[in-house]
């Protein structure tokens, strides 16, 4: 169970059951999925652990290797974002800064429908899936049919199938199915060509629904905004979201320029007197006095952006479904067909 | 959803072209500040949210658009791919100004007066401009836009969320959420795994911005602890611009950290005062399997007793919230009542909200640990399941040391700041003590693009940061 | 003289004469650009200023205003950065990020001959300068005949008309003039079309010269880069420079928590014993000891980046004049003409 | 320029398929490495730097090469606006890898035995394979490339400036250079103003990449003084990578603070010891009126006994010199030139290099001020007009404190550092003092875009920083 579990009054804190997914925490940088099998053991650079002993325990404990190895690991409670830094990639996926847009301007919320497509590696609809449960659904579709059983399998592993339905459907080529006209409160896109979909996504968005597409081209992002307004959006918003990670260690830093000059003439000073045989360094030192007292250094916790990182992920774009008065009649006809789904819309709400 | 609906009372932004936001209460026969123009938005109950309007020719009644402004033809004719140097250039149009319109200022107050609308006006004045024909199609939007923004007041009316909240925030009065910006508060709500019935521990001074957004994501399920430290839980009102529902406002709960110490370590030294005081090692085995059937019993025993005091609570604090958030408000909501609608008086709206939703609602405030709710004292034995820290003027290592005692093992927490130091020497202790796991420290990187026809690039004028952000998972210390 | 002057031994420092231009430095974010004129007084806002009490000072010195004001100016000596600062725009220019780029990235040194078009508000103009000078030459051209005429008179006034040639032309129609072909180190191209004047930017550059083009919109890139192989460049590159901001000042953070309860508690009850008309506050403190030895507050140095800061100015393309071998016979013929343009120069040098 | 002349003895940077990049020096009969071969660049001499080219089949000649891969038609087929869902779609290919290749290791192993260069090769390749014709144009120019890559070492010899050493060394060994990137360099010298005719400070531990970068800005004339603290002048051997003219190496001076600081003072309190501690008012007053005579004069009886002072030093310092950069160079330089060209040693290179030049050059170091050249000190005495500091382990702080009173008022100063709090504190300290005006601090941020038809966005991957820059002006303080 990716997903926070309900805690009732009463009821014991979560540990970790047979069957779970868990995210073994081996170090920094080096982590991965695993379904816990109490009659299995995991072999891990760090030594043989037989998952029988993990059954029971709290989530967060560190779990030592058998045998004589001092090897430990950490057995983490999995989470969308971790999930994102373990699963096994079946296409390229989005990554934790465009995720938390996309939840975010989506305007998710238990109870709401959203459509995605495509489901790719599931990355992102674990995300959708945190967002809308419980009381609401992920419609997320995909043309790969291979990568859509994969996927379906994961995510009922994960105990989202209440949450999620997968299906295999070409939404380039075919739109939503008409069954989910007026029924979808957001619509994230993740294709080659979102401006064939745009109609179809209109078609399914409540007014005022919201309607993203992550496009990694620009020429994508012409495209698809020209045709946003004529499929009856309004409010368009193109953007990037990039994270800069930083890294930090303890440094020592010149503070005192002229005690670090002394210092170093100290230095270079008692190694020549050694050199000549003459009394040690410490002694040297010693003999030196005052200006010894320090090498002018300080200590400083130092802060500095990881030297490579992602410059580009994609483009968002977001917009919301146009919505028209209710109750008023319906002027002008340029935008016929929105307009009637739009009205379509309306009456069912 | 219901929530789609505009309904009387609800509190809402008013996006005025585009650019001016303001926050507005929608009540039959308060008027709101519409350009130059005091409008009522009666009108637009029972209307989508999202819905655009703008002013009658008299000034008063709410004409709803179909947003045509928004695709004009521009796009239709000027290729994406400019074909040769514009034939049109600009080049010879610059610095004239308005020369070129022979439309002047007495002439558009004539045309008010005869009752003609801001749209009539504007078609005005595109059609006696001397050089609106010869503009570029892109020069024509743009004065097309510059000429509405002027005499057409488009309005839309926006259905608060934590996105729409935290961007109308950001931009009028952001030193009220701690310049945190929308995209900080998305990333925070992520890496702090926040989702409904997670258990999650929130210490901000953002102004109830970050307890909202937490409290949208989790639908009125789980439980939202808001803590402070010193005597006065510092101002929570940004909460009350959701509009949420009763089992929303029921999750969300004040209380000290010093009294959630004290409450985590209650079944083991019932009475004593020194919470803060436990050896780390006492919460961190109490999930483990020994440990854990007392929990349990603890659990059931306070439940019903719990029930009771939840009660009490509500009833003893009903004044004392009420006031509460009648104080702290009047810094930021009554100004954007003043500002948006001077008809009601700032101060009577808020203190009205206050009283009438103080009985179910959340802003409960504990000093001691003994009067929490037995959901919240399940929670401070059992860990907290999330946690997000926004007090960027409390030491981040500080407030961290403090809390993690009251996070269960393995719970994400993030931790915001508008400096990066302070949270550096954070990580780093947190790497050197093996307190948690993963730890990051990142700063999001957020830009908008204009995407127009020949003419797409970055947004020129950005917010330069939307504050850093640590995260990591808090661990079992080894037993 | 915006330039460095040459400082033979023995010569004495620089100082403020009569005609300079110089910086007018009020206080952060005010500046004015001043031509001394020792017959005339400056009003500032802080107070009037006789100029011809300047003349003979040192740049950098504090000017105090006359009379009873208490003002003060600082006057400092003018660099292309500052002078970007506090020009009057004719145009929208270039700032330092790209500046610093341009020149870098043209590989300017002194005595090379750089093109630039358009001259605009003469903002980079003065950079390219300093960096070609002396022996160096920036022609430069602009198609507004009253902007070049400002230009040409500024440039010489600030003592730049031995390095800088500014001409009225229309450059996108025209492109560069012939007697120029073969003679560039390097072209910079401000245009709303660069790539109408590619092939004319080839002839003009040497070998191995370096072509830039600043674009704000990511179309005219898209047009120029692929027009770029066609006129005979080579390795093109296209990037964005942007400077982020910080502001620092000196904070108190809380860093322990129990102090800076004790301290509010504390602080409250004295509050209190006031209002019941009991002692002080600072003898409530004295009695209530140890608890109030601090407030739990420490002094920090806050670095945090300026709110609002530039997102964008422009994309910069850069390029190089493709080399052909020399003493080989020239094969191919899909590029007649910038193979001819090139044998050519390679003939000249 | 002849600099565009690649002459023997050029160091220079060589490009293989515009990514791996190597230093080298072009000598007869010497080889470097390109791919696997080992190809001599005796055919380069006399060519223009910029040349391209490749290895023949013989795994040994150069041909040049007319860049044609640079302008494949891709361009021409697939348009900016690719009409529609691209009906030729990569999606069923991904994930084969080459399992559409009929051409196998073994094949092409034939080939290149036959004598098939590698042009040949690649469009074997290219008709090989099964899946070629089925591409998108894009994709296909994407394929090209990769094998391109693999069996054609396309090179490219390119002229060492600031911008191509700075690049080639973030790449290689950023460390050397305190990963400063090119970017940030630019801005260093336009931001301290630097420009023919002015005397510069430079104290750096970028490996002398400042020092070299503001060499070729000045272009022999005015005066660089390269200052260090403590006893050893640090490595400056990158600054050998711009084949400078002798003129250039005779305007640079590396010289301890300490001493620069004693030349100071030295017309006031001649042989006294303590430069360093001379109040900060008296070299403020210097270039005012009245002090304007006496350093004149000084200036003036200084400049014979200077000429002498200068010429002894070059002789006596001429074997120190070498040494030290045969010393310091061993890090850097030499591991270069055993990567790209092992048939001259490297430490024998340098060390010629050094006693070579030491004469004419630069690499005089002098603890002292009495033995600095006339220019030196006349520049100590009326104070620098530009100062860059780049020495990241040192406070920033304590060393601009320390080279203050060696600058000229008005004189532009940046301080380059990985570390943004060290900075901001020097940031808050100027502003307290008020030593310094129109104090920023700034960071550069710089990203490319790939542009290619339909397929324009920014780089993937990017470098996250180029490092923080601190900027001002020194002000004469109030007499």
């Amino acid at each position: 169970m990716v997903l926070h579990k309900e805690q009732p009054l009463g009821a014991p804190p979560r540990t970790i059951a047979d069957g779970d997914l868990v995210i073994l925490y081996e170090q920094f940088d080096s982590m991965k999925a695993v379904y816990v099998d109490a009659k299995e053991n995991i072999q891990s650079r760090f030594g043989c652990f037989p998952m029988k002993d993990w059954v029971g325990k709290p989530f967060g404990s560190r779990m030592c290797a058998k045998g004589k190895s001092q090897g430990w690991v950490h057995i983490l409670a999995p989470t969308p974002e971790l999930w994102t830094q373990v699963l096994r990639h079946r296409t390229q996926i989005l990554y934790a800064a465009d995720i938390a847009m996309i939840c975010a301007f989506l305007e998710l919320r238990p109870g709401c429908t959203v459509l995605e497509s495509g489901t790719g590696s599931g990355s992102l609809t674990h995300s959708l899936a945190r967002a809308v449960a419980p009381g609401g659904h992920v419609h997320t579709f995909d043309f790969h049919e291979k990568r859509t059983e994969e996927a379906s399998a994961e995510f009922a592993r994960h105990g989202l199938a209440p949450i999620v339905t997968v299906q295999h459907r070409n939404i380039e080529a075919l739109g939503f199915p008409k069954e989910l006209h007026g029924r979808a409160d957001a619509v994230f896109l993740d294709l080659p060509g979102p401006w064939n979909v745009l109609e179809s996504a209109a078609a399914c968005l409540r007014p005022d629904g919201v309607f993203c597409s992550f496009s990694p081209c620009i020429e994508q992002v012409q495209r698809t905004c020209t045709a946003l307004a004529a499929a009856g959006f309004t409010a368009p918003r193109t953007m990037e979201c990039l994270l800069r990670a930083y890294e930090v260690n303890s440094q020592r830093m010149v503070c005192d320029l002229d005690k670090a000059d002394a210092a170093a003439a100290a230095a270079a000073e008692s190694k020549k007197r050694k050199r000549d045989g003459s009394s040690g360094a410490a002694e040297g030192r010693q003999n030196g006095g005052v200006m010894h007292a320090g090498d002018g250094k300080e200590p400083f916790v130092a802060v500095y952006p990881t030297a490579e990182t992602r410059g580009h992920t994609g483009y968002l774009t977001f917009a919301r479904r146009l919505v028209n008065p209710i109750g008023e009649a319906v002027t002008g006809s340029e935008d016929a067909p929105s307009v009637s789904a739009e009205a379509h819309i309306a009456a069912q709400q | 959803m219901e929530s789609c609906i505009i309904r009387e009372g609800d509190n809402a932004v008013l996006d005025i072209n585009g650019s001016h936001k303001t926050f507005v209460t929608v009540r039959r026969g308060s008027t709101v500040k519409m350009g130059k123009a005091m409008c009522c938005l009666d009108s637009l109950i029972g209307q989508y949210y999202g819905i655009q309007f703008e002013l009658a020719a008299d000034g008063q009644t709410l004409v709803f658009k179909r947003a045509k402004l928004e695709r004009d033809d521009v796009a239709t004719v000027d290729k994406w791919d400019a074909n040769g140097t514009m034939n049109k250039n600009n080049s010879e149009l610059l610095d004239r100004g308005d020369a070129n319109q022979n439309l002047k200022a007495k002439d558009i107050e004539a045309m008010r007066e005869a009752g003609m609308g801001g749209e009539a006006i504007v078609e005005a004045l595109l059609a006696n401009s001397e050089t609106y024909e010869s503009k570029t199609h892109f020069a024509q939007a743009k004065y097309r836009k510059r000429k509405a923004d002027k005499y057409m007041a488009q309005a839309t009316l926006i259905r608060p969320t934590a996105r729409s909240v935290a961007e109308a925030y950001f931009v009028k009065s952001p030193q009220k959420i701690q310049c945190m910006r929308a995209d900080s508060l998305a990333l925070l709500l992520s890496l702090a795994n926040i989702g409904a019935h997670a258990r999650v521990l929130v210490v901000e001074t953002c102004g109830g911005l970050v307890t909202g957004a937490v409290a949208e994501r989790m639908g009125g399920t789980g439980l939202i602890v808001s803590g402070y430290t010193g005597l006065k839980a510092p101002s929570l009102d940004v909460v009350r611009q959701f509009n949420f529902p009763a089992s929303s406002k029921a999750s969300m709960v004040t209380a000290t950290i010093t009294a959630l110490l004290h409450c985590r370590s209650q079944p083991a030294t019932e009475g004593a005062c020194s919470g803060a005081d436990q050896p780390a090692a006492a919460v961190e085995t109490l999930p483990a399997q020994p440990a854990q059937d007392t929990a349990m019993a603890d659990a059931g025993t306070g439940e019903q007793a719990g029930d009771a005091r939840t009660e009490r609570l509500a009833e003893s604090q009903c004044t004392d919230a009420a006031t509460t958030v009648a104080d702290t408000s009047t810094i930021g909501v009554v100004e954007e009542a003043e500002k948006g609608q001077n008809s009601t008086t700032g101060a009577e709206e808020v203190a009205r909200i206050g009283a009438q939703s103080s009985a179910q609602q959340s802003a409960s405030t504990s000093g001691s640990g003994r009067e929490l709710p037995e959901a919240v004292q399940q929670a401070c034995r059992q860990g907290f399941d999330c946690c997000i820290l926004a007090s960027p003027l409390v030491q981040p290592l500080a407030l961290l040391r403090k809390v993690l005692p009251l996070l269960a093992p393995s719970a994400a927490f993030a931790v915001f700041s508008n400096y990066l130091q302070p949270l550096a020497e954070c990580m780093l202790a947190l790497q050197v003590s093996k307190e948690a796991l993963a730890v990051q420290l990142q700063e999001s990187w957020w830009r908008e693009h204009q995407v127009l026809p020949g003419r797409t690039h970055p947004e020129m004028v950005i917010s330069a940061t939307g504050g850093y952000i640590l995260t990591g998972y808090k661990v079992a210390p080894p037993s």
